[in-house]
């Protein structure tokens, strides 16, 4: 079913720091609607891929296209307002806000962020913000029980966790990074996480997601690449 | 959150409500508002201000005072900055509810207070600001320091009588110093001289190396050097330093027993116009003064001295005859002709400021003596 | 004999509270919010100054013209350091905004055919304002609590909507918020135009109520009280903190004019306790910012 | 043409005599930042102590100089030492405001104590040799204390490098400075190594307190300007590059004056400014920015 052309196409990508090369000549795909999964022994180049994809490291050679657009050279927030949105190994919370305001950020919302409409277009901007806090809510209820206004720097590792996943669940983008989504999680909680994947993936996004855990890749990824050393085997 | 900080608001509301004027109306209370602390040496000048009222005050209140009451000063610190000096005049007009207030010390500081002074119909008396700006700023507005025209003029005068064609000029870049210079040079080219350079110091810097390096290149026939107590000093040792030949003139900052401390004998021979004259040569008021400062604080009287000294004296004199309200003050300073005071011969005209004529005096090892000039008759 | 209530006092007092309170809105957002610490809001607010002086004296501009004109002139200027936050990170951003202003005030003291250099600026119109005069401090007062509260709402505005979370967050993890399509720097280039828009409409209200500006005004001491008194404030609370630091200020410089202190020991006291204070706060916040 | 190439020999010489208070500021800076990554604001304080403990050394105790030199200069390390024991130290974890914050506040408080303790007024350093100038070939001139200036910037560089390069302390500071957490875990107490070097940066300010007290007078505000331009120098030349500040500071005074050769003469001080925000933008490096070897 070659027809059926890739969200996202990554050709011959290579990249090398001061003389070690940490990825050589990589290429993978990523259909619509589907799971991909990115494993590899540590240090085989797996987060540097998802970096230099968001748009964080520039790649020596090789190109990124997303549909039809050659991404290779975007900064990152032109490759994220395309659609595309990541979590974070190590957990990147925005301390200083709370669950809710996290999650708020991480909603695409083009009046309630500007300077100049949330004072020339008031209405515009309300109105925005009340559907984007109802969907939030929503997911808050079902992720964090309701108490959502924790602020984010006294969370537990795990919620912490949970935090990064509804992030990007908000954003609603069309393909979502995962960057090791279930490492050190409860079992109880890594079931979520699988359930959580599934519904994005039903309500048409992709996934292209890093992980060690044989199990939850057998459970989600329709396909997938083993790095070693860089190199795709 | 909210609520406590409507409370605190409140207390403020009320405190600042709650300050009722104080002064019982056994005394006569006269506002002062001058630079006791701040940048660039404003202490100094607010000191000798202070010394020379309090001197005053003294000896008015030994003789019973003016007008049956004694006089009582409040101080109000104006920092040099404009800013301060508006908030230190309100505080004064209207929580100490003075008619009259001596002050302010920098002409900028002076400017900014006139028509607060103006509005409430309070009579400022200020004692250090020499700027031409300030003549017309209002009819509640006195000085008894003659604006820098006086001294510009004379200095022009002074340097066409000895016979110099050309001059230079190095001043800071604050009113006070770039008002006589700039008369110097109006009046001085008017008459046909030439002024071969105008240097310029950054307010703050005690550095006029490359100024006087410049002047000295241009070789003009004397240098005018314009300075306060931290620039003056510094400005003279400098030019002795570069070897400047020339002979140099300033004016009545040289009177600052600080600028001389700091010059050394780059001080002496430096020939400059000031009304009054410090130590030896004094006489008459001048010198009571003189003796009287020294023998209360055991040091000379600074720039600015004699004049608040008179301040006090004036404005008794005023109260004296019509009374302590502000009109009966400015009726009474405005009548004030050839008033003999310690820092020369005080009348004010209907700017209210006043014309002591300035003498030429210079420095003979240490000593102020009056300066005979041997012009050549030609 | 005496007035029961001496009014023009307590409305001076109020009128320089307000206007104070417009610059350290500004300042405590960009500091606390954005990351900005900046030396630099005392020059604007003396361009704000200069330039509701210059438009009035020689262009006899209306008030609010003249207003909106210096709080525009103020926030052109921030543009230069809003270029260099781009490039620099924290402390050498702080030196950049210290070299701005003493190039400012060299310019207000040295450019003396516009501005009269060393004389300052005399003479400037009081605020006209439907129709009549503001010249009694009682009489500006309200259009200085009127500013106020523009500046209120418009911080507010702003710190309440997902705008100033991601303004919160531009600070906490500039990396990860570039991940949900927000511009970290665009971000804080907009809060500092922000407040030096507001510092620039507060110094023409000092203009207008002094009728008189001096560059001696717009100095580093100015600009260090402005930040000692932003210092009490938190990100989470920029108003209310403002407050906090404004009252405290007030309180202290003029209950220490009203006690009758030796008068030259009052102006190294006020400026010791200001020193106090922000050291104290620092390390108060120090000891309890919760990682 | 005379008076022009005359004119320009003595600017040189106030370029190098202005140089070399410069770079005897910056060194001590470039070897506190060098080593924390951050800006003393305090310097300023450092040298007004200096200043401050000299005069009531030598005009009111009697202290001969030479001891009264050394004395006044420890104490102004010694207020280095409490300095970064107070203000610094708590702080080391937060973000790099806060000890910039804390350094203006010391700045003004120091400033304010010693104006109302000495008075505002300025005051000069007892008449002895060490202001007189020196007349070169007769025309141009510099004052002996210029030369201690050159010699002792230049003597404190040298010595930074040797101690720097060759002994143990020298290696902790490099270790310290090269990575904090690194340097804890091989051993090294860097509390104590910080401290020293906030010791030797202020006994340095110190020194040039007392020199520029004697160029020209002792006041609360003695370390403001010179501080905020032995920054600069330290900037330009590389921040922690103690042999290339020295070099800068001299540039530094240099262009200062002879770019006023031409220009109205008020404009030096912007002039130094205006170079600050140029290199801030253009070569936050400095001139010499060599990585880390730069010590």
């Amino acid at each position: 079913m070659t027809s059926v052309r890739p969200l996202l196409k990554v050709s011959g990508i290579s990249k090398s720091y001061g003389g070690r090369n940490v990825l050589c000549d990589v290429s993978l795909e990523v259909l619509p609607s589907t799971v991909v999964c990115l494993t590899g022994t540590n240090g085989s180049g797996k987060t540097t891929l998802l970096d230099i994809i968001c748009g964080f490291i520039r790649s020596d050679i090789g190109s990124i296209k997303l549909r039809e657009t050659e991404i290779s050279h975007y900064r990152p927030w032109q490759i994220a307002r395309l659609g595309i949105a990541r979590t974070f190994q190590e957990t990147r919370p925005f301390s200083r806000l709370t669950i809710q305001e996290n999650l708020l950020v991480a909603s695409p919302m083009k009046d309630a962020n500007s300077f100049f409409r949330i004072f020339f277009r008031p209405k515009l901007a309300a109105d925005e913000l009340r559907s984007a806090r109802h969907r939030v809510d929503k997911i808050g209820t079902e992720l964090f029980k309701g108490n959502t206004n924790v602020r984010s720097a006294d969370l537990s590792f795990g919620q912490r966790r949970l935090l990064e996943i509804a992030r990007v669940v908000c954003s609603n983008a069309s393909l979502i990074l995962f960057d090791e989504p279930v490492s050190a999680l409860s079992s109880e909680s890594r079931k979520q996480v699988v359930q959580i994947i599934r519904t994005l993936v039903s309500d048409g996004a992709s996934v292209l997601f890093v992980e060690h855990d044989q199990n939850v890749i057998q459970e989600l990824a329709d396909r997938v690449y083993k790095l070693h050393a860089g190199k795709i085997v | 959150m909210m609520k406590s900080l409507v409370f605190l608001f409140a207390c403020f509301l009320m405190f600042l409500g709650s300050c009722q004027p104080r002064g019982t109306n056994s005394e006569v209370v006269i506002g002062s508002a001058i630079s006791l602390t701040g940048q660039e040496g404003a202490g100094v000048y607010g000191e000798n201000i202070r010394n020379s009222m309090e001197l005053a005050i003294s000896e008015i209140n030994a003789k019973g005072g003016t007008h049956g009451k004694l006089i009582r000063v409040v101080y109000e610190d104006t920092q040099l900055q404009p800013q301060v000096a508006v908030s230190a005049v309100n505080k004064l007009i209207n929580v100490d509810k003075v008619k009259v207030i001596v002050g302010a010390v920098s002409s900028g500081e002076t400017l900014a207070v006139a028509p607060i002074c103006e509005r409430n119909k309070v009579v400022l008396i200020s004692p250090a600001s020499t700027s031409h700006e300030i003549s017309n700023s209002g009819d509640y507005i006195f000085r008894t320091i003659a604006p820098d025209t006086l001294e510009g003029n004379a200095m022009a005068k002074f340097a066409l009588q000895s016979g110099y064609k050309t001059a230079a000029a190095v001043f800071v870049d604050n009113a006070g110093t770039k008002g006589p210079a700039e008369v110097f040079k109006q009046a001085f080219e008017t008459a046909g001289g030439k002024m071969v350079a105008m240097e310029v110091g950054p307010q703050g810097s005690t550095d006029f190396r490359t100024q006087l390096a410049k002047v000295k290149a241009a070789s003009p026939d004397a240098v005018y050097l314009l300075g306060y107590a931290l620039e003056l000093g510094n400005m003279l040792k400098q030019s002795k330093e570069l070897g400047i030949q020339k002979p140099l003139l300033s004016f009545q900052v040289m009177e600052e027993p600080k600028v001389v401390e700091i010059a050394g004998n780059a001080a002496n021979s430096v020939i400059f116009t000031s009304p009054t004259i410090r130590a030896s040569e004094a006489q008459g008021r001048t010198k009571q003064f003189i003796d009287a400062y020294r023998q209360r604080y055991k040091k000379d009287p600074g720039i600015f001295s004699y004049n608040a000294y008179d301040a006090v004296y004036v404005i008794a004199k005023a109260i004296e005859r019509y009374g302590e309200d502000a009109e009966s003050i400015k009726k009474g300073l405005y009548e004030i002709q050839n008033y003999d005071g310690a820092s020369g011969q005080i009348s004010f005209d209907r700017n209210g400021d006043t014309a002591q004529p300035p003498k030429l005096l210079t420095y003979q090892n240490g000593q102020i003596v009056v300066f005979q000039p041997q012009f050549a008759q030609r | 004999m005496e007035a029961v209530l001496n009014v023009d006092y307590f409305a001076h007092i109020l009128v320089f509270f307000f206007i104070y309170s417009l610059v350290v809105f500004g300042l405590s957002y960009s500091t606390h919010a954005a990351g900005i610490l900046s030396l630099g809001h005392g020059a604007f607010y003396g361009i704000g100054a200069y330039t509701a002086a210059l438009l009035t004296i020689h262009f006899n501009v209306g008030f609010f013209t003249a207003t909106v004109l210096a709080g525009l002139a103020a926030l052109l200027a921030s543009s230069f350091i809003g270029f260099c936050s781009l490039r620099l990170k924290e402390d050498y951003l702080a030196i950049a905004t210290l070299a701005f202003l003493e190039v400012t005030r060299q310019l207000l003291y040295n450019w003396s055919s516009v501005t009269n250099g060393a004389y300052g600026l005399a003479g400037i119109p009081p605020a006209q304002l439907f129709g009549f005069e503001a010249r009694q401090p009682v009489s500006f007062l309200p259009i200085s609590i009127i500013l106020s509260l523009f500046g209120i709402v418009i911080i507010t505005r702003i710190s309440r909507t997902p705008l100033g979370f991601s303004i919160l967050a531009s600070t906490d993890d500039p990396i990860a918020l570039q991940t949900f399509g927000k511009r970290p720097t665009v971000l804080k280039l907009g809060v500092l135009s922000i407040s030096a828009f507001l510092a620039g409409v507060a110094g023409s209200q000092y203009a207008f109520y002094v009728n008189y500006v001096h560059p001696n005004d717009f100095g580093l001491s100015t600009s260090i009280m402005f930040l000692a008194i932003a210092m009490i404030a938190t990100a989470r609370r920029p108003i209310a903190g403002c407050f906090v630091g404004l009252l405290l200020f007030f309180v202290t410089s003029e209950l220490l004019r009203l006690l009758n202190f030796p008068a030259e020991v009052k102006g190294n006291l006020i400026q010791i306790l200001t020193a106090l204070t922000i050291f104290l706060v620092v390390l108060f916040r120090e000891r309890h910012a919760k990682k | 043409m005379r008076g022009q190439f005359d004119l320009l020999i003595q600017i040189c010489i106030n370029g190098l005599a202005a140089g070399a208070m410069y770079s005897l500021v910056a060194v001590g800076y470039s070897l506190v930042y060098g080593v924390l990554r951050f800006i003393n604001f305090a310097h300023a304080a450092s040298i007004a102590i200096g200043a401050y403990a000299f005069l009531t050394l030598t005009t009111y105790l009697g202290i001969p100089i030479v001891l009264a030199f050394l004395l006044a200069s420890s104490l102004a390390g010694l207020f280095g030492w409490t300095l970064e024991k107070v203000a610094y130290h708590p702080l080391r974890r937060s973000s790099s405001l806060t000890p910039l914050l804390s350094g203006i506040a010391i700045a003004i408080l120091i400033e304010n104590v010693l104006a109302l303790a000495f008075g505002p007024a300025p005051y000069r350093l007892s008449r002895s040799s060490e202001s007189d100038a020196i007349q070169l070939l007769g025309r141009y001139s510099i004052l002996r204390v210029h030369l201690y200036m050159l010699a002792s910037a230049g003597i404190a560089a040298m010595l930074l490098l040797i101690m720097l390069r060759y002994t143990s302390l020298g290696r902790r500071i490099r270790a310290t400075a090269e990575n904090l957490e690194l340097a804890q875990v091989r051993g090294i107490d860097t509390d104590n190594t910080i401290s020293l070097v906030f010791v030797i940066g202020s006994f340095l300010a110190g020194v040039a307190g007392i020199l520029i007290a004697y160029e020209t007078q002792v006041t609360p505000q003695i370390g403001f300007l010179p501080s905020i331009k032995g920054f600069i120098a330290a900037l330009v030349g590389g921040l922690g590059n103690v042999g290339g500040t020295v070099i800068a500071g001299l540039l530094l005074g240099f262009f200062e004056n002879v770019l006023v050769w031409q220009l109205p003469t008020v404009y030096k001080d912007s002039i130094a400014f205006v170079v600050l925000i140029g290199f801030l933008l253009f070569k936050p490096g400095g001139l010499f920015p060599n990585k880390w070897k730069r010590f």
